[in-house]
C-alpha cells in the first residue's frame, strides 16, 4: 500500500484535471516565507504538515498566515513537530479560498459487490466514518462502461449541487475516476471538497495505490508507507512482517494460518509481538533471512508454525537450521516448532538432526511456547 | 458427484513451463488429474513430463479437448493469461498466481462472467476432488475421499483442517480454496449452491477470515437457502485491528468484518463455529453422527 | 402472444420532454401501449399528458413497475441513457436515437448482454404488436392486427411494406424494426428465434438492404433452424457500389454486401425475394393461401 | 466519416506514439527544399502528395530525391499535379529508410462480430484487396478488456515476428489500439508498416474517424472529405445527398426507401442522378431547403416519394410549396409525388391546393417520373 502524501496526491490531481488551490511544497521556513513574497503562493494562505496521519486541523498541524513573516512562523511551528510519530520534513502552503461549503468524494473498492465504489456526502470536512450512512450515497461503478451520466447526477444531487457547479462536479468525477483506474488507487478521497462559489476545489487529496501494481507504476517504487525499520527490510525481502506489543514472535505461511496461531496463543495466554508470514516461498534462503530478521526484534521464544504446500517442510527445517547458525548467541531465542504437510518427514528429520524437535499437536506446540515466554499473561 | 471438477476434467496448465507450474502439473496428476496440456508462448512443440505444451490456449483447447485451466502465469501477465483461456472457451479458470492488482481482478471477473466462465482465485490454492481430479496446489497428503466439503478464504489454513477431518477418519467431497484477495472470481456465497446440489456432500466446512464480509453474506444465504450442516472457523479473533496479517484480505475496516460479526452471522444462521482449527474435526465427527450419516 | 412486447409491457420513455419524446408518447399510448413514465434528469415530478416524469429510470422502474424503455435522448447522452436503464433492471431498451457513434454502441451492445438485456435499435422504427403495443415510432395508421411477422433494417421502407400487407386486407403479429447502423442490438439472427417461436405469426416478412452480411447469416439460420415460410425484400439493387444511401448500413465494400449475395442467399435458403416493395403483399398473401393459413 | 490526409494521420499516430519516419509537410517546392537543407528531413527523402486517393506510387505522386535541389524539383513536379480528380496542395517529405519487409496492420469494426477487428498481413506494401485471405489474420478483439497479449502474439506469428522486432509491435498495437478506441476511428490502417532493423515505422497512415463522434472531436471539425459542393452543402444543412450520372432527382426519406424508389427507377428504365434522403426532419424549412437544393444539381424531372412517420406528409407538403415558389424559373422540373404515411390526408390537400397530384401507388409514380425525364434509356 503506497499512501501519496497530499502534495504528491495532488500532484497527480493536477495530471488528470482535478481543479486545486494554488499552492507549493516548502522544507524550510525560509522557503516557506519565499514562496509567498513571490507570489507562487497567494495571500492569505494555509501552510499544512505534509504527514500521512489524520486530525492535523485539531493536531496544530496546519495554520494560516496573512503575511511572508507569519508564513515563516508557521512553518518553523509545524516542522518541529512531531506529529502522531513522525517528523514533519514537508510543508504544503496553498492560498486560502472563500469556501461556501464542504463536501466529501471519494472512490474504493467494493469487495463484496466487485465493483468500484463512489462515496459521495454533503458533510465533508469531517472524518467520515462520523458520518451516518444515510448522508452518504454510495454508487457502484461498472468498470466496463465507467462512470456513466446518472452516477454522476446521483452524487450531484446528494452534495446538493446544481447548474455550473453540477458541471464543475460533472467534470471532476470524470478526472477522479481516470485517477482511480489508471493510478491504480485502492483508494482516492477528497475531504473537503469545497464549494468556492459556483465551482469546486479539491482541499484535501488522499490517494492509496495498491502495491501489487506497482509494476506499472516505477513512478511510485521510491515512496515508503508508515511501516517500521523491520517491516520496511521485510517489504524489501517480500515476507509479510507486523509488529505488535508482545513477547511472542510467530513464523507462519499464509495469513490464514498465521491468524489462526494466534488465535490460538492468545486463546493460552500468550502475548504474540511479532508475525512473519513465509506466504508461498519455497527458497531456504528466504526462511534464514525470516529467522535472522526475527531475532532483530529479539521475542521472549518463537513459534514456528508451517503447513507445508508450495512451501515445503525440508525447505522451512534448511534455511531454520542455517539461520541458526548465524544467530549471534546474545539474539538467540527459544524455538517451539510444528512442521506439517508437503515433505513433512523429510523436515522432521533435518530439525531432529539439528536438536529441534517439532510437536505435531497445533494446542501443545501453542501451550509449550506460551511456557516459554513466560507463562501466560 | 464432486462439485466443478471431476474425473474427465481435462486440465490445461498456462505457464507450465515455470517452476510451479511444472511442479504442480506433476502433484495434479499424482493426485489423479488430467492434465492435457500446457501452454507457455514461445515453448509450443516441446513437452514437460509428457505433457504437450502449445504457444496459445485456442491451440491447446483445439489439439486436446482441455475444458479447465490452471494460471501459474506471474501476475503481469496473469489477465492476459485469464483473458486468453475464457476467449479459448475454457469456463474454470484455476489462478494460482498471487499479487495480481484488483484493479486486473475487476475486469478478469466481469469479463468472465459476461462470457459465463467461472475464475477460482486469484491467490488460492484451487480444487480438489480426492480420488477424481484435482486443479491447483492444495498438498495431496491431506486429502482422502469422503462426503465432507470444503470452502475456505485461506491457503495453509485450509491444508490444516482438511488434514485434521482426514486424521479424524474422514473425508472431503470437494475442497475448494477460493482465496482471500480483494476481489474473488467466486465468493462463499457463490460456492454454496454447487455443494447444496453436490448429492456427495452430507456436511459443509467453512473457513472463513477476519475482513470484508463474505462470511456475513454467506451466513445470509446458509439461513435462507442452505439445507446441509456447515461447520464454521473464522480465523483472526485476536488479530489487531487495521494490521494486514499477510494480504489484503484481511484488514478490519469502519467495525465491519470482525471476527466477532462473522461468529454471530453464522451462528445466527445455525452453523456451529469452531473457535480453534483443531476443534473443526470433532464438531464435524459429531454433527455427521447425529445425522445419522458420515 | 406476440414477440418481445405485449400488453402488459410498461413503458418508460427516457427523453420524455424532448418534442420527439413526447409526440411518440402520445402515438404510442394512441397504439394502446402503456406507458407508465417518463424520464428527464431535472424535470423529475412534472408530467407530460398525465404521464409521470422522472429524474432517473431507477425511481421509474421503483414507482410504476416499467420493463421496457424507450430511448429518444439525442446521441452524445444516448449511451448513458441506456447503461441507466439497464442498471436499472430494464431487459428491452428500444433506441430510437440516430448517429450514436458505433463506438459507443459497441459499449453499450457489450454491456446490455453482459447484464442479459436487448436493445432494439439504434436509429430504428421498434416495435409494434398491432392490437397490444408499441415500443417506438412506427406510424399507427400502417398495422393491422394479423399473423403476419415483419423484420426489418430500414425504417420508412418498413412503414411502406407493413402499409402494403395491411391495405392488401392482412395483418401482423409483431413488427420489429432493428436499424440499419454498423452496429445494432438485434439483428435478424437474433429476432429470427423470437418469431419462430411465436405461435401467433406464421409467415415472416424480411426487410434487407445492401451492405454487411446481416442478411445474409440471417439466410444461413433460415436454411438450418427456422421452420416459416419467409419472403424477403432487399433494397438496393441498383445503388452504386461504395456510395452511403443515407447511412453508414450501405457502404458496399469489397464486393460483399451485394443484393446480389443476399438475394441468393436468402432464396437458397428457401425464401421467397420480392424485386420491389409492392411484390411483397402478394407473395404473402399467395404463400399463406398455399399453405392453407392465414 | 472524416478521412485524414496522411500527415495529419500521422500527427494522431505520433501523439500515441507510433513509430514514424522522420519528416515534415511542405506546401512550396522552396519550403520542400528548405526542409532538406535545414536537416528537418535528412537525405534521402521520399516526397509524397498528401491526397486521399491510394496509388500514389504508380500515378507519379511519389518521388525520391538525394539532394536539395532533387527535392525542389520533385516537389514542384508533384504539386502541379491533379491527382484523381484532386489537386495536390501539401507535400510530406520524410527520411527514407532502410527497409527489410513491408507488413500490414489495420484495426476496424466487425459489425457481424460486433467487435473491432485486427487484421494483419505479412503482405505489406499492396492493396489489402489483392492479398489473399489465407495470408490476413482477422483478430476480433473485446473493448471491455481491449488488446490482450494473445491476440498481439497471434499477429506477431503471421507478421513473422520475433525478440525486440515482437516487442516493437507489442507497443505499436497498444498506440494503435488507443488511436482506434479514442479518437473514435472507422479505420486505423498502417500499410506498409516497414521492419527497419529489428524496429517497425509506420511509412503510411490511414485514420479514417467517424462522423457520428464529431461531437467529441472539434478538432477535426474542418477537416473535409471527397464530397461535391452540392454534397458539402446539404452536409452542413443535414441533408443526405448523392450525386451520380443521371436524369432524374429523387427525393425520399430513410436510406431504405430511397434505395427502393431506385431499385423502381431502374426496372422502368430510368437513370436516377441525384438522391436526396430527408431522414427523420420535421421542418418544412428543411424540406424546402432540400428542394432548393434539388434544383440547383437541375434534373430532368423529379421524384418525391414520403413514407411520413417521423417526417410527417403535411410538413412535407408544405416545405415543397414553399420551395416551389422560390425556384427560378429557368430551374423548374417536372415533379411526381407519391406522399403516403402520417398525416397523408392533409399533405394531399396541401399539394392539390398548389396543384400537385399525388400518386398513391409506386409502381405508377414511378412510370410517371421516368416518362417525364424523357422515357426510359
Amino acid at each position: 500500500m503506497v499512501k501519496l502524501a497530499e502534495w504528491r496526491g495532488k500532484e497527480v490531481f493536477r495530471k488528470y484535471g482535478v481543479p486545486l488551490p494554488k499552492g507549493a511544497v516548502a522544507r524550510s521556513p525560509d522557503e516557506a516565507r519565499s514562496l509567498v513574497t513571490k507570489g507562487t503562493v497567494p495571500l492569505p494562505c494555509v501552510i499544512k504538515a505534509q504527514v500521512l496521519a489524520g486530525g492535523r486541523g485539531k493536531g496544530g498541524a496546519v495554520k494560516f498566515a496573512n503575511t511572508p513573516e507569519e508564513a515563516h512562523a508557521a512553518a518553523t511551528a509545524i516542522l518541529g513537530l512531531e506529529f502522531k510519530g513522525e517528523r514533519v520534513k514537508e510543508l504544503l502552503l496553498e492560498e486560502k479560498l472563500p469556501i461556501a461549503r464542504e463536501l466529501y468524494l471519494s472512490l474504493t473498492l467494493d469487495r463484496s459487490a466487485r465493483l468500484p465504489i463512489l462515496m459521495a456526502s454533503a458533510q465533508g470536512g469531517v472524518e467520515i466514518e462520523s458520518v451516518e450512512d444515510s448522508a452518504i450515497v454510495r454508487q457502484p461503478i461498472h468498470p466496463f462502461p465507467g462512470l456513466s451520466g446518472y452516477e454522476k447526477r446521483r452524487a450531484a444531487k446528494v452534495l446538493g449541487l446544481i447548474g455550473p457547479a453540477a458541471k464543475s462536479l460533472d467534470r471532476l468525477l470524470d478526472s477522479l475516476w481516470e485517477v482511480f483506474m489508471r493510478e491504480d488507487a485502492e483508494l482516492v478521497e477528497i475531504n473537503p471538497l469545497a464549494l468556492v462559489g459556483d465551482r469546486l476545489v479539491a482541499l484535501d487529496a488522499k490517494v492509496i495505490i495498491e502495491d501489487d501494481a506497482s509494476f506499472r507504476h516505477p513512478e511510485y517504487a521510491e515512496i515508503r508507507d508508515d511501516r517500521t525499520p523491520l517491516e520496511e527490510i521485510a517489504r524489501e525481502k517480500e515476507i509479510a512482517f507486523v509488529q505488535l506489543d508482545g513477547n511472542i514472535g510467530v513464523i507462519a505461511n499464509g495469513a490464514g494460518l498465521t491468524m489462526a496461531t494466534l488465535d490460538v496463543l492468545r486463546e493460552f495466554g500468550g502475548r504474540p509481538g511479532v508475525f512473519l508470514d513465509l506466504g508461498g516461498t519455497d527458497d531456504p534462503a528466504k526462511v534464514t533471512e525470516a529467522f535472522l530478521l526475527m531475532a532483530q526484534a529479539k521475542p521472549r521464544a518463537v513459534f514456528l508454525n508451517i503447513f507445508g504446500g508450495v512451501t515445503k517442510c525440508d525447505t522451512v527445517a534448511k534455511g531454520l537450521v542455517q539461520a541458526m547458525g548465524n544467530i549471534p548467541a546474545a539474539d538467540r531465542f527459544p524455538l517451539v516448532a510444528r512442521i506439517r504437510g508437503n515433505n513433512e518427514k523429510e523436515g522432521i528429520e533435518i530439525l531432529r538432526a539439528a536438536g529441534i524437535t517439532s510437536v505435531a499437536s497445533l494446542k501443545e506446540s501453542a501451550q509449550a511456547v506460551v511456557r516459554e515466554a513466560g507463562g501466560a499473561a | 458427484m464432486s462439485v466443478l471438477i471431476d474425473q474427465d476434467t481435462r486440465v490445461v496448465v498456462q505457464g507450465i513451463t515455470g517452476h510451479q507450474g511444472m511442479t504442480h502439473s506433476r502433484l495434479m496428476r499424482a493426485f489423479g488429474a488430467k492434465v492435457v496440456a500446457g501452454v507457455t508462448p514461445g515453448k509450443g512443440g516441446t513437452e514437460v513430463d509428457g505433457v504437450p505444451v502449445f504457444d496459445s490456449v485456442q491451440e491447446a483447447v483445439d489439439r486436446t479437448q482441455a475444458n479447465a485451466s490452471c494460471i501459474f502465469v506471474p501476475a503481469p501477465g496473469a489477465r492476459d493469461a485469464l483473458i486468453e483461456s475464457v476467449d479459448a472457451g475454457i469456463r474454470l479458470a484455476t489462478v494460482v498466481t498471487e499479487h495480481i492488482p484488483f484493479h486486473d481482478m475487476l475486469i478478469m471477473y466481469h469479463y468472465a462472467s459476461a462470457k459465463g466462465a467461472r475464475i477460482i482465485g486469484p491467490n488460492c490454492p484451487g480444487i480438489a476432488a480426492p480420488g477424481k481430479s484435482k486443479v491447483g496446489i492444495i498438498p495431496n497428503v491431506v486429502f482422502r475421499p469422503g462426503r465432507v466439503g470444503v470452502i475456505s478464504r485461506s491457503g495453509t489454513l485450509t491444508y490444516e483442517i482438511v488434514n485434521g477431518i482426514t486424521e479424524h477418519g474422514l473425508g472431503q467431497s470437494t475442497c475448494i480454496g477460493l482465496g482471500g484477495d480483494p476481489v474473488v472470481g467466486t465468493t462463499f456465497v457463490d460456492a454454496l449452491p454447487l455443494f447444496e446440489a453436490d448429492p456427495d456432500t452430507d456436511l459443509l466446512v467453512l473457513v472463513g477470515e477476519i475482513g470484508g464480509t463474505a462470511e456475513e453474506d454467506a451466513a445470509e444465504y446458509i439461513r435462507h437457502k442452505f439445507s446441509k450442516p456447515v461447520i464454521a472457523y473464522i480465523a483472526g479473533r485476536a488479530a489487531p485491528p487495521g494490521k494486514r496479517m499477510g494480504h489484503a484480505g484481511a484488514i478490519i475496516t469502519r467495525g465491519k468484518g470482525t471476527a466477532d460479526s462473522k461468529v454471530a452471522a453464522l451462528e445466527a444462521a445455525g452453523a456451529r463455529v469452531a473457535r480453534f482449527p483443531y476443534e473443526v474435526p470433532d464438531l464435524v465427527a459429531e454433527t455427521l453422527k447425529t445425522r445419522g450419516r458420515r
